[in-house]
């Protein structure tokens, strides 16, 4: 296949169909009892060096147990998987859990600003980063989704984006059209917060999706938290409705508010004066560190993480602000 | 006697007046979702706000933060996913989407990654996130910022997101699709392209400023047409609906 | 972009992405009232010489009004996607409305039998043939839906139908590895039914949506035919289940039973009386001229057709067979 | 005494005991989907069963008619669609498919497209449907049909779906992925393929069927092992679960 053109940043993991298909083929298909501890799924799926992606959007439906343990655990040299990332990309930067990233969003928090210490680390030279899209990002795990090793796309076409991607410009046989060709990409885990699960894996998210329905399926090894656990009765009543299947997932752990300090739809919304917090603590290493301290790396469990947020009752505030009635 | 307005208002108001009706828009957080819920409560009830993150049609209850938040499929008619926007561009049915970035230069390109030398970069910005995605697949992209000789450079220090690329013909040879970016509204201007060269030109001057003063706060060579119009300042019935309706928390507007 | 082999059978469509990007920027977004009735549908939508395709899987979810309309207006010429089709081709081979086909299923019935009139019509050298196998012709859907000019997979590697496809193969230029590139596929009309659709085209599908998700974006014009239609706020109530958005949808049709004599998920099963019906009468050509008569072309409506089948206690009966209750 | 079962008893039972707890299978309707079934109620609790139209795991409550009919996801615990399944086949994550057709070779290529000349056909079938994708992209392909000497022909007068194409090495050079057929279970016997040849062989012989027999009926030679085993016949719990529990109705087991 002639290349046209190619982006010269690094390549950091192999497209290689066949190899992840030994992989798979390897991984049961048993519907079995999954439930696990964020602490237990991050000792054995998230280790060091391996290349982790994040579902969810930023601040909205993302695995935080698991971004805080990640942290807490002191993971180094991850991969990690920039796309859509906004308050996990902060919080996994504040401990420094990576050395190189696949890059389409990181360092901000959209409408909310930029944060200091994710690009004091970003501008550090510690991170190699290679550049892509959001949606060349979704594209080449869709594409590791349908087990091919390329996706195609007309977007960075023509930009520095591309030129600092890993992508290829290749011609359509048929109608000799320049398309991006994007690398296949199957991280080697990823963590996933969803609306209810059963033990097995099964898995309902309620409202968008946003690119993890892709990622479920490209992860090697699957996190799933979930707001509650359901009987897989319940997942049974309704099977249209089911969008990761059991046998992509690994570990099972029920966090309730597991999203916080993002929105959860339909159940609670972000809370801003935390995540506020978070970018005027980072003015200050001092001061950030002791943030840190105080709500990650000194408490022994997310949970205590939201006690230490104002618990339950900060929590009910937050409903009432997700059902978006008027005062 | 003319309503008064700040600069935030006037850039809403005229960037909504663009969207047509019965069209798509792809918009982010902040300016460019006030001008199109301003758009759909004026000249176009028909127009279709899409958010990213999958989003369709919603009933905004409120602005939303983040381009995936709740109220970005708040009772709307779908939602979907990351893939699935980005393809409906792809296919041809997003009309608009709106960008922003640090600098912009002659042709539309963007950039929103960093400044400095990429590889040791002065500044790190995020990067494309959908803008890449939005100004290669749209129709027509759209651009709301404040008007300073640092944003509007002759030559991005990275092109994060293709405008015109190198001007005419750019876009073909790079093999992107027809698209490009339509209107750039600033508090001093609204500024188009010339239809054969690509480049960027003075469409419509707000009240009370100059070509003169464009030029001056651009750092390239602008395209001043011999006719240049003047942009309508907000009507009292814009102001009322977007201050009431749209943003009475004042969380945009009260930014200007 | 370097062609290792390729298919030697036409390709029907033009899979240009840019042509199909032209026609899309003319399709209104505008929300609008697009109901209408099968008749006017099929006269607007499914002109002579056009291409069609058709949702659901052969008797599952068929849009059967429509191709019962299509039959009955007599179209001539029409391309068929022949994916997942076996009840549906029987009734437009009886009308002899086709003549080329892209074929991945037909003639069949699945565990039901084969029907001699379609084999028949096959046999006689007046229809155009390509082959493709099931989820190649879903890659091409998706690879229009998704706005490029071809989808990738291994599938027809190595195979006479690959050969008789009009397919290609590619080298991946990350790995090497050979796929097939298969060219997207942009049909003029598609015609799905849905289980509940606004005016508007918003549509709920409930269990499985076979390749009809890929199809729905890749028509350029598309039927809905829905078992009900509801209110836009049922819509909005639960926008997670809707699967397919009014802006893709140019025609609107309630047809309660609209699948029949097919299976419809959740409401009715099929009926297997009348499917045995069909094959047995196509074994004389003449019995199956007058069957036809009385079926389709001597009613004015799939109503009156309905009635025809045994009307509303026939329809009682197949619902009680859907309930899987025990006798 | 030993039990007496029909031909399609005993392939049902036999083509169980090949899949294995925890696997995934694809099915079709009829023998393969009896099967799986009754793989589930003894060797294999956890054998996943998958139908190509999205069918994930359904608790049956019948024989399917279609492998898109509502039985096929009946309290499923996904109820997905075609490219979800096949693209599940691609990664990997599916080990078994039942294939059937007109014709089928000493390599495992299977016809189920036309006989007589492509263009002319004397004989017109539905084509590949799924079966050239499972064939591809499965881990191990499964067929069960009589067994009778047009059936198994020296070459297939159009290959549908690959076996091992031409033999060692076939898929490889094609592209396809690691795979291929695994089991042939006829009414006479079971039959394997050589590991270094791939070509097809006699595995075990029914009861009171010899080799000469099988030979007789197949139209190309086969390999037959110094050593054939004999096939086990189904055991009294086999049999009463297959006709009590999965097929009560007797439609598949009732077509022998």
């Amino acid at each position: 296949m002639k290349v046209l053109d190619e982006g010269v940043n690094p390549l950091f993991m192999d497209p290689d169909p066949d190899k992840a298909r030994d992989f798979f083929r390897q991984k049961t298909r048993a519907m079995v009892d999954k439930r696990t501890t964020e602490k237990e799924a991050v000792e054995k799926y998230v280790t060091d060096g391996c290349y982790l992606a994040i579902g969810g959007f930023g601040a909205n439906r993302i695995p935080n147990a698991i971004v805080h343990e990640i942290v807490r655990q002191g993971r180094k040299n991850l991969g990690f998987l920039g796309h859509t990332s906004t308050h996990d990309f902060q919080v996994l930067a504040a401990g420094k859990v990576f050395n190189r990233v696949d890059s389409a969003y990181i360092v901000g928090l959209e409408a909310r600003g930029l944060s200091r210490n994710a690009r004091r680390y970003m501008e550090s030279g510690e991170v190699q980063v290679t550049e892509w899209s959001n949606y060349a990002l979704a594209a080449r795990l869709r594409a590791a989704a349908e087990g091919v090793s390329f996706g195609l796309t007309r977007c960075m076409l023509g930009t520095d984006t591309f030129k600092m991607s890993a992508a290829k410009v290749v011609e359509c046989p048929f109608t000799g059209k320049k398309f991006v060709a994007v690398p296949a990409l199957w991280p080697d885990v990823a963590a996933i917060h969803v609306h209810e699960a059963d033990m097995y894996g099964n898995s309902v998210i309620r409202g968008i999706s946003v690119a993890d329905l892709e990622l479920a399926r490209a992860a090697k090894h699957l996190i799933i938290t979930a707001e509650r656990l359901v009987n897989n009765s319940i997942i049974r009543d309704d099977p249209t409705v089911t969008s990761i299947p059991f046998y992509l997932v690994d570990a099972v752990v029920e966090v309730p508010f597991g999203s916080y300090p993002g929105n959860m739809p339909y159940l609670y919304f972000s809370d801003e004066e935390h995540l506020a917090q978070w970018l005027k603590v980072e003015k200050d290493p001092e001061e950030f560190k002791k943030f840190l301290d105080h709500y990650i790396y000194g408490v022994d469990s997310f949970e205590d993480y939201l006690v230490r947020c104002g618990g339950l009752k900060r929590m009910e505030e937050l409903q009432k602000l997700e059902s978006f009635v008027e005062d | 006697m003319a309503p008064e307005y700040n600069m935030m208002e006037l850039m809403i108001c005229v960037a909504s007046r663009y969207l047509e009706d019965g069209k798509t828009v792809a918009v982010g957080t902040g300016a460019p979702c006030a001008a199109a819920m301003l758009a759909q409560k004026t000249n176009s009830p028909e127009l279709v706000i899409l958010f990213e993150a999958g989003g369709v049609a919603p009933q905004l209850p409120q602005m939303p933060i983040s381009v995936g938040d709740s109220s970005t499929f708040y009772r709307a008619v779908m939602a979907a996913g990351m893939v699935e926007m980005m393809t409906t561009c792809a296919r041809g049915q997003v009309d608009y989407a709106f960008l922003g970035g640090a600098q912009i230069d002659k042709y539309g390109n963007i950039n929103s990654t960093c400044i400095g030398d990429y590889y040791k970069p002065k500044v790190r910005f995020p990067g494309s996130g959908g803008a890449n995605d939005f100004a290669s697949l749209c129709w027509r992209t759209m651009v709301m910022t404040v008007h300073e000789k640092a944003r509007f450079v002759e030559k991005c220090d990275f092109v994060t997101s293709p405008g015109f690329l190198g001007g005419d013909g750019g876009r073909e040879e790079a093999g992107l699709p027809q698209g490009g970016p339509y209107k750039i509204i600033t508090d001093l201007a609204v500024m188009g392209f010339d239809e054969s060269t690509h480049a960027m030109q003075i469409e419509s001057l707000h009240p009370g400023v100059e070509a003169d003063k464009v030029q001056a706060e651009t750092g390239f060579e602008l395209v001043i047409p011999a006719e240049i119009g003047r942009t309508e300042p907000p009507t009292a019935e814009e102001l009322r609906i977007l201050r009431d309706e749209v943003d009475p928390g004042r969380l945009v507007i009260g930014r200007a």
